[in-house]
């Protein structure tokens, strides 16, 4: 298991230069140029102040020299600064939002499993069943949601109308003098929404998935054998049937990592949220390449450390591939 | 007709993906000679390499090492497209009916493909042989519309040999054609075989796992183990007094009818 | 291995289809917005880009029955007229996908080796990032016009079908059928073309289907965030976006571009899935 | 005295083409340690027979509407669920003919069998565990325990098998059902494990529902055969005699189709059966065999042949014998 993992990691050194490669090659594919926007929106900058720019940023230098100086910074993790005002380490602007982003995402995993997954096993134990049926045009509707439509549904109906919950940021307005239960509680009321909207999509996807997955195992002939010893349906559904169609939900997990980063951006800006989704978004509004580029290769090693959790998750869980043939 | 000597070919596998590969010798100093017009049978277990000869044969796989004389000339040695007109020369039948027909070309286009790319036949000249060679296995020639999900296992491996026969082989090889069918109609089939073969003076190999099967059907037997071939006598000699002790093992194993 | 035995030709397939009652009811709404996009200068009853301001923020009446946004324009009439951005940017980002998808995956399957590793290799790559966020940048840095939209989206969804038709690639190059055909001396070309593609496509066709869908959303979403079609073209995003604006007061402007979203989607959803239950029956659960 | 006796078994199937039935008025009775061949091709009915003994049909879209089967002197049929699960796998227990799609990929041998085990006696874990690595001794399993901790890849299709066995044993069962056992297997495993199956026989006074489409095992192996041909019995009568005179047209096509050698080469061809099994969803009316039936009278396209006593013990359907 550890000279996998450790081959895993070396292999992954390769994947990692695409990443950065990628990123860079994206930004500076697009025409017009970082500097732009600091030059514009300072009407006084002169001919020569450009220049200046361009040397600081090192921007004459040929493409290829660029990518090289790039990647020996981020090497030592040094990202670079911010073009914004600020002009605050690029670094340190992911660190503040990147526990904010995992935070979200980890709430909204736990809720999809947790819901989805009975849902996906009753459903499929009941098929045809009235409640099969009702799931199914549920998730059919969860499916085709926009997730930003829904949050500004969910704004309109409990922020406004019923005014049950905030509907914007983290915190609530002295949040540093409240007591740690009711910053708990204040938390909780502000990450309500938008974590329910961030799992919605995966909701449906998941318990679908779960009921066809259970389905497909119930027909295979070790549930044959497991009736035919006498083991009562709880068990051959429960123990039986259900370790084996949960397998592949592993794989599932790891693979949906970038769309549930990716998926922040509408959802952290409608709720306002400083998270990854927010910062990027608002970074690419404002041309801030450091912080673009920064995000993208954090968030590509990422989803490749959640690959290879997951990948090596599976092997542990399923003994025809941790003890191989 | 066809001469197999020291034919080798090895499998690099990796069981999981914890462990380095490890090697299988499929296909160990294989050597083999084919008699024009006769019926050689090929019988092994699982795993015994029949079938990697069979596609090391067609070239389908390429050996280790080996020759293969066809005609005097070592078709092993000929470049893929060089080999493109031998392909006619040799045919094959496989086992599974349902995996050897393309699902979404109809039997008339299953059957007719060989002899259209090869230049044998077009437009209505095409269409006639084509209904001749369904005629010849059995079918009906309006077979030629349908599609292979609308026949059954039986039907379907007549399709499987009127394809194999559509470019007038010399050679055919048949690998388990029958292992997939039920009795009564794995007799259907074999009846077939042997009655094409005594008909178009075909030169068959014919694998199988089912020993009554191949002493039945052919004039010499080979027995296949672990990649290697351990007795080859006639098919009497075999059923009288095997030598080998693989062979004793597998001819003893046979459930037998009562006389 | 039997999946394929009663797969049988388009005939067989579209008989399928057409029992599937949730398909045809799919099918009917594509076709029903199919016929809007092309028929919007006809059907729509306001110009959708006039602007009356006697009639700003008009909730729903006989008049505007999806109401009126905040420079008196017609919703309706806007969103007749937005079906068509959703349509052309669909049909041809997924376009692009499917035609890059097939490509790749063909030959990564078909060729094996480092061809695989290689095309292989590219996709994972891809797949790392966050596709709207590959999505945004570009379209943040280029003009954000319907054209760049199309191609960057079909650019960064063509990962699952390439890995789709691989797949299919590989374990159809081991089928009998196609060894039979290696062994007639069928060219290569031919065996991909006759042999391998119409066997291998229905998965990735399915999922361009599907992946209409999930390009309409994107799109919505990138109007919604101020960089899709740029207003006055109305689409059903930037309508959206209007809505996010006066969240406190119109309700209606976010509620019918959503509700038009969710059913076009659906739509393709049921019919994706429908195509998928036809051309291989087994799968039907 | 007969331990199972099922009388007029009838089982259908829902199918989008309309009613299948897959077992049609099937009748017999399997003696206390005797074994009884199930012989007959793919969809003749056997295996959906076999399941039905333990209620094993899923449902929909099968369904069981007619008959009744004793066990002990008890109706299966009228068992409630609850009743009919202490007899799944302790007084009758079924072996399958894939043993590795059987077992459970994700559970070990050792733990498949303790549940059984477990699921039916009182006994500790440790207990289990000692019975369990007992049982996979007596199937012939080496180095029983460390195989207890092995998961089914790790096995041999033989060994994989007889760790099912040494499951469908785990409770002593009166009866153990074995469907197809050895198809899947190679011919020298084949040997070995109908061997086993004849030892274990006796050492633990089980009667055994041998399910085959192979006439071979059966002359060697079984008492009793009764021959199914599109979900009716055709011909039921002891092995011996079946072999010395086979009545039923069916039978009599089923022996010429098996090869066999002949030093001589007398027979070229063999006797083979034309035509192909109807389709059960769309079944003829009259004898179902009669389209493929060299005896065929004009008689047997309208009417279904009784399955009658042609001799003592000798059951036959068909009118022209």
């Amino acid at each position: 298991m550890a000279t996998y993992i450790l081959k895993r990691l070396i292999g992954m050194g390769p994947m990692l230069i695409g990443i950065t490669l990628i990123s860079f090659v994206v930004i500076h594919l697009a025409p017009g140029e970082p500097t732009d926007m600091q030059t514009q929106l300072n009407p006084k900058a002169s001919a020569e102040a450009y220049q200046r720019l361009r040397e600081h940023y090192g921007l004459n230098d040929p493409i290829h020299i660029q990518y090289w100086n790039w990647l020996k910074r981020i090497a030592k993790l040094d990202l670079g600064n911010s073009f914004r005002q600020d002009g605050r380490p690029v670094i340190d602007k992911i660190k503040e939002a990147l526990p904010i982003t995992i935070l979200l995402n980890v709430l909204s995993l736990f809720l999809i499993l947790l819901v989805s997954i009975p849902i996906g096993v009753l459903a499929a134990t009941r098929q045809y069943s009235l409640f099969d049926k009702l799931t199914t045009v549920v998730v059919y509707i969860g499916f085709a949601v926009p997730t930003f439509w829904l949050a500004l549904l969910m704004m309109i109906l409990f922020g406004l109308e019923l005014g049950w919950l905030p509907i914007s940021g983290l915190h609530s307005f002295g949040y540093e003098l409240f007591s740690p239960a009711q910053k708990f509680s204040d938390l909780a009321k502000h990450l309500a929404l938008p974590v329910f909207v961030a799992a919605f999509g995966g909701l449906a996807g998941l318990s679908r998935y779960m009921r066809l997955n259970l389905l497909e195992v119930i027909r295979q002939d070790y549930i044959l054998t497991a009736r035919a010893k006498g083991l009562s349906e709880n068990k051959v559904i429960y123990k039986h049937a259900l370790r084996n169609a949960l397998l592949p939900v592993i794989t599932i997990l790891g693979l949906s990592i970038p769309g549930l980063i990716g998926g922040g951006v509408i959802f952290e800006s409608i709720f306002s949220i400083p998270g990854m989704g927010r910062l990027f978004y608002e970074s690419v509004m404002a041309r801030d390449y450091p912080v673009v580029m920064g995000i993208l290769v954090i968030g590509g090693v990422l989803t490749l450390l959640g690959n290879l959790i997951a990948d090596a998750s599976y092997a542990l869980a399923d003994p025809r591939i941790r003890h191989g043939k | 007709m066809l001469d197999i000597r020291n034919l080798r070919k090895t499998f690099l596998l990796r069981s999981n993906f914890f462990e380095r590969p490890s090697e299988l010798v499929a296909v160990n100093n294989v050597s083999l000679s084919l008699q024009k017009g006769e019926i050689l049978g090929l019988v092994g277990e699982s795993g015994s390499g029949k079938s990697t000869l069979a596609r090391l044969i067609l070239r389908l796989l390429e050996p280790d090492g080996g020759e293969i004389d066809y005609q005097g000339q070592d078709i092993l040695k000929l470049s893929q497209k060089a080999f493109r007109p031998f392909r006619k020369e040799i045919q094959i039948v496989f086992q599974d009916p349902y995996a050897s027909l393309n699902p979404r070309m109809t039997v008339g286009e299953i059957v007719g493909e060989g002899p259209k790319v090869h230049k044998m036949a077009r437009g209505k000249e095409l269409k006639d042989r084509v209904a001749e060679l369904l005629q010849q296995v059995g079918l009906r020639p309006e077979a030629a519309q349908r599609y292979p999900h609308e026949f059954s296992g039986g039907q379907r491996q007549r399709i499987g040999i009127a394809r194999a026969l559509s470019v007038n082989p010399k050679i055919l090889i048949a690998d388990e054609p029958v292992s997939a069918l039920d009795v009564s109609i794995q007799a259907q089939i074999l009846n077939l075989l042997l009655d094409l073969q005594e008909k178009l003076d075909l030169t068959m190999l014919f694998i199988a796992h089912d020993l009554r099967v191949v002493e039945f059907v052919c004039d010499r037997v080979a027995v296949m183990y672990r990649g290697e071939i351990v007795e080859l006598e006639t098919a009497e000699q075999i059923y009288k007094s095997p030598q080998h002790p693989y062979t004793q093992k597998l001819l003893s194993a046979i459930p037998k009818l009562p006389k | 291995m039997t999946n394929m035995t009663e797969i049988g030709g388009f005939k067989a397939f579209w008989r399928r289809l057409r029992k599937n009652r949730l398909a045809m009811t799919g099918s009917g709404i594509v076709l029903l917005l199919v016929l809007a996009a092309l028929l919007a200068p006809w059907i729509a009853p306001y110009d959708p880009t006039e602007i009356d301001i006697d009639q700003i923020m008009m909730p729903p009446t006989l008049q505007h029955p999806l109401g009126t946004d905040m420079l008196g324009r017609d919703v309706l009439s806007r969103m007749i007229y937005g079906s068509r951005v959703s349509l052309q940017v669909s049909f041809i980002a997924v376009g692009i996908a499917l035609m890059i998808g097939v490509i790749f995956g063909s030959l990564a399957g078909y060729y094996g080796g480092k061809t695989d590793t290689v095309v292989m290799r590219f996709v994972d790559l891809m797949l790392c990032f966050p596709s709207f966020f590959l999505i945004l940048s570009v379209i943040a840095f280029l003009e954000p016009s319907l054209l760049n939209i199309m191609i960057v989206i079909g650019l960064t969804s063509w990962m699952g079908m390439a890995r789709l038709v691989r797949a299919e690639f590989l374990s159809l190059k081991e089928r009998e059928f196609v060894l039979a055909a290696k062994a007639q001396g069928i060219p290569d070309r031919r065996i991909i073309v006759r042999h391998l593609l119409p066997n291998a496509i229905a998965p990735a066709v399915v999922s361009a289907i599907l992946g209409i869908g999930a390009a309409i959303l994107t799109e919505s979403a990138l109007s919604f965030l101020g960089l899709g079609v740029q207003p006055p073209i109305p689409s059903w995003g930037n309508i959206l976006t209007a809505g996010k604006d006066n969240i406190e007061i119109a309700w209606w402007l976010s509620l019918f571009p959503g509700l038009a979203i969710l059913i076009t989607i659906l739509g393709y959803n049921l019919l994706g899935e429908g195509a998928r239950d036809a051309l291989d029956p087994r799968l039907k659960l | 005295m007969s331990l199972l006796q099922i009388k007029n078994l009838s089982v259908q199937f829902d199918t989008p083409q309309g009613i299948l039935k897959a077992v049609d008025d099937v009748s017999f009775e399997l003696d206390k340690g005797e074994t009884l061949g199930l012989v007959g091709e793919s969809g003749c009915g056997k295996t959906v027979t076999s399941l039905s003994i333990l209620r094993l049909i899923p449902s929909p879209p099968g369904r069981i509407t007619q008959g009744s089967i004793l066990f002990d002197g008890k109706d299966l049929l009228k068992l409630p669920e609850k009743e009919m699960r202490k007899i799944r796998g302790s007084e009758i227990a079924m072996i399958f003919q894939e043993p590795m799609t059987a077992l459970n990929p994700v559970f070990t041998i050792g733990n498949q069998i303790m549940e059984t085990i477990r699921t039916h006696r009182k006994v500790t874990q440790a207990q289990a565990r000692d019975q369990a690595e007992e049982l996979l001794k007596v199937v012939g399993i080496p180095e029983p325990k460390r195989r207890l901790k092995s998961y089914p890849h790790e096995l041999s299709g033989g060994m994989r098998q007889r760790a099912m066995i040494a499951i469908a044993l785990s409770c002593n069962p009166k009866i153990l059902i074995a469907d197809e056992p050895t198809t899947a297997l190679d011919v020298t495993i084949q040997a070995q494990i109908l061997e086993l199956l004849q030892k274990l026989q006796e050492e633990f006074h089980m009667s055994i529902l041998l399910i085959t489409h192979d006439l071979g095992i059966v002359a060697e192996r079984v008492r009793d055969v009764a021959i199914m041909y599109a979900g009716k019995i055709v011909e039921q009568t002891s092995t011996k005699r079946l072999f010395e005179n086979p009545l039923h047209p069916y039978t009599r096509g089923l022996l010429g189709s098996i090869p066999q050698f002949d030093p001589a080469r007398s027979q070229k061809r063999l006797k083979n059966i034309p035509g192909v099994v109807p389709d059960l969803r769309m079944p003829p009316p009259g004898c179902l065999f009669s389209d493929r039936c060299f005896m065929k009278v004009s008689h047997c396209e309208q009417e279904i042949p009784p399955l009658e006593e042609k001799e003592a013990g000798h059951g036959v359907r068909c009118f022209e014998v």
